[in-house]
């Protein structure tokens, strides 16, 4: 499966099947923050919506698989409720060439990031919990997460 | 009037307090019912914070809606 | 340790011990390619030189640690006997945001091409073994494995 | 004349059939004994290939050569 959503520990997914020409493998692994934008966060919500989040995840997929020299991509995306530490997001790129593994690699989170239909709701030490309004998480150095508002 | 499925996520579903309803509406595009629904619930969105998809695929918020169609208005993204 | 030589598995010495304000780790995995440069290759040999690949390594970590903005990095290179598929080196970088630790990963794995004192025996399966010269294996793309010599 | 301990690896190594050897020379460079040895052991090198370590730390080829150093010769690398 090219993109998969899980809610499930994503580390119970990984298995490393490998085309033989494989020279390099790239991972990202987007993981929960104990600390973000200041604030301390106890743990965190992923909500998908999984009909459009699978469609888009597998069009990313598919249009890097055409238009980077790579022999292999695949992301998970966790849902439901994440610890500190826990793999958020999980994304592989394998090709004989290592530039195009990191390209890819990099391409796939910031689309995820962009155009794949999931929320994030922080809950934090002192008890609030917010719907994270992120804007410009694909374009992370000018980034500032908004909070939608308290709930 | 067109009667839809509509389907509320995360920030929209908490001032809704619920996932889905059953709507009648007049308004003829996915633009003009984020507006209905905008006074209705009082998101706290702009119209161009916000995508919407019509039978799970992402649509131009001026597409003409059409009887039995599913609608998810989808507020800024933040996965990964 | 920041950067290590093993002649074991590298699988069984990568861990995960994580700063609590990691949000994002990328990895590479430099595997052994059943083909190179349309050769059939069947397995391959490292040799390092110990003493100096040690302390070349663990600069090019700790001037990566000082240059970017990451909360940690490693890198692990194999040494002896490997089959197809095996990993031959691993690094990976952890950070706070993603674009630093893919920038970090990818200067150490060309860094460590550049100047790290390992050589590669390849054999193939018609029974020939040469040693790889790559002047330019950490600028890829310009990249000609020529044989030194057959033996 | 100074005595060395040279240090073969990999292709060279291939090419002296032992992989250290104590030698005493009369060159005063690393530049110098490597076109000695490249003499001696026909290695398939030009001087630009060739890197040195002195004592387990890369030099110079242009360094002096001093009574007892650790020389190795490194041909060009092949990791990752």
């Amino acid at each position: 499966m090219l993109f998969q959503l899980t809610n499930q520990p994503i580390e119970t997914l990984i298995s490393s099947s490998l085309h033989p020409h494989t020279g390099g493998i790239v991972t990202f692994e987007g993981r929960v923050r104990a600390i973000n934008d200041d604030r301390e966060v106890s743990s965190l919500e992923y909500e998908a919506y999984p009909e459009l989040a699978l469609h888009e995840g597998h069009t990313i997929i598919s249009e890097v698989l055409e238009q980077f020299d790579i022999l292999e991509a695949r992301a998970i995306h966790r849902t439901g409720h994440l610890a500190i530490g826990d793999i958020a997001v999980w994304i592989m790129s394998a090709a004989v060439h290592r530039k195009e593994a990191f390209a890819a690699t990099e391409y796939i989170i910031n689309a995820i990031k962009t155009s794949v239909p999931i929320w994030k709701k922080e809950h934090y030490s002192n008890g609030e919990a917010i719907w994270v309004r992120c804007d410009r998480c694909a374009d992370e150095h000018n980034h500032t997460a908004k909070e939608v508002f308290s709930l | 009037m067109t009667t839809l499925q509509i389907t509320y996520f995360a920030a929209l579903r908490d001032t809704t307090g619920y996932a889905e309803e059953t709507l009648t509406t007049e308004m003829a595009t996915a633009k003009a019912l984020f507006h209905e629904l905008t006074a209705k619930y009082h998101w706290p969105f702009a119209e161009t914070d916000i995508q919407v998809a019509i039978n799970d695929r992402y649509q131009s918020t001026d597409t003409l809606l059409k009887e039995g169609d599913r609608i998810v208005f989808i507020p800024p993204v933040a996965g990964g």
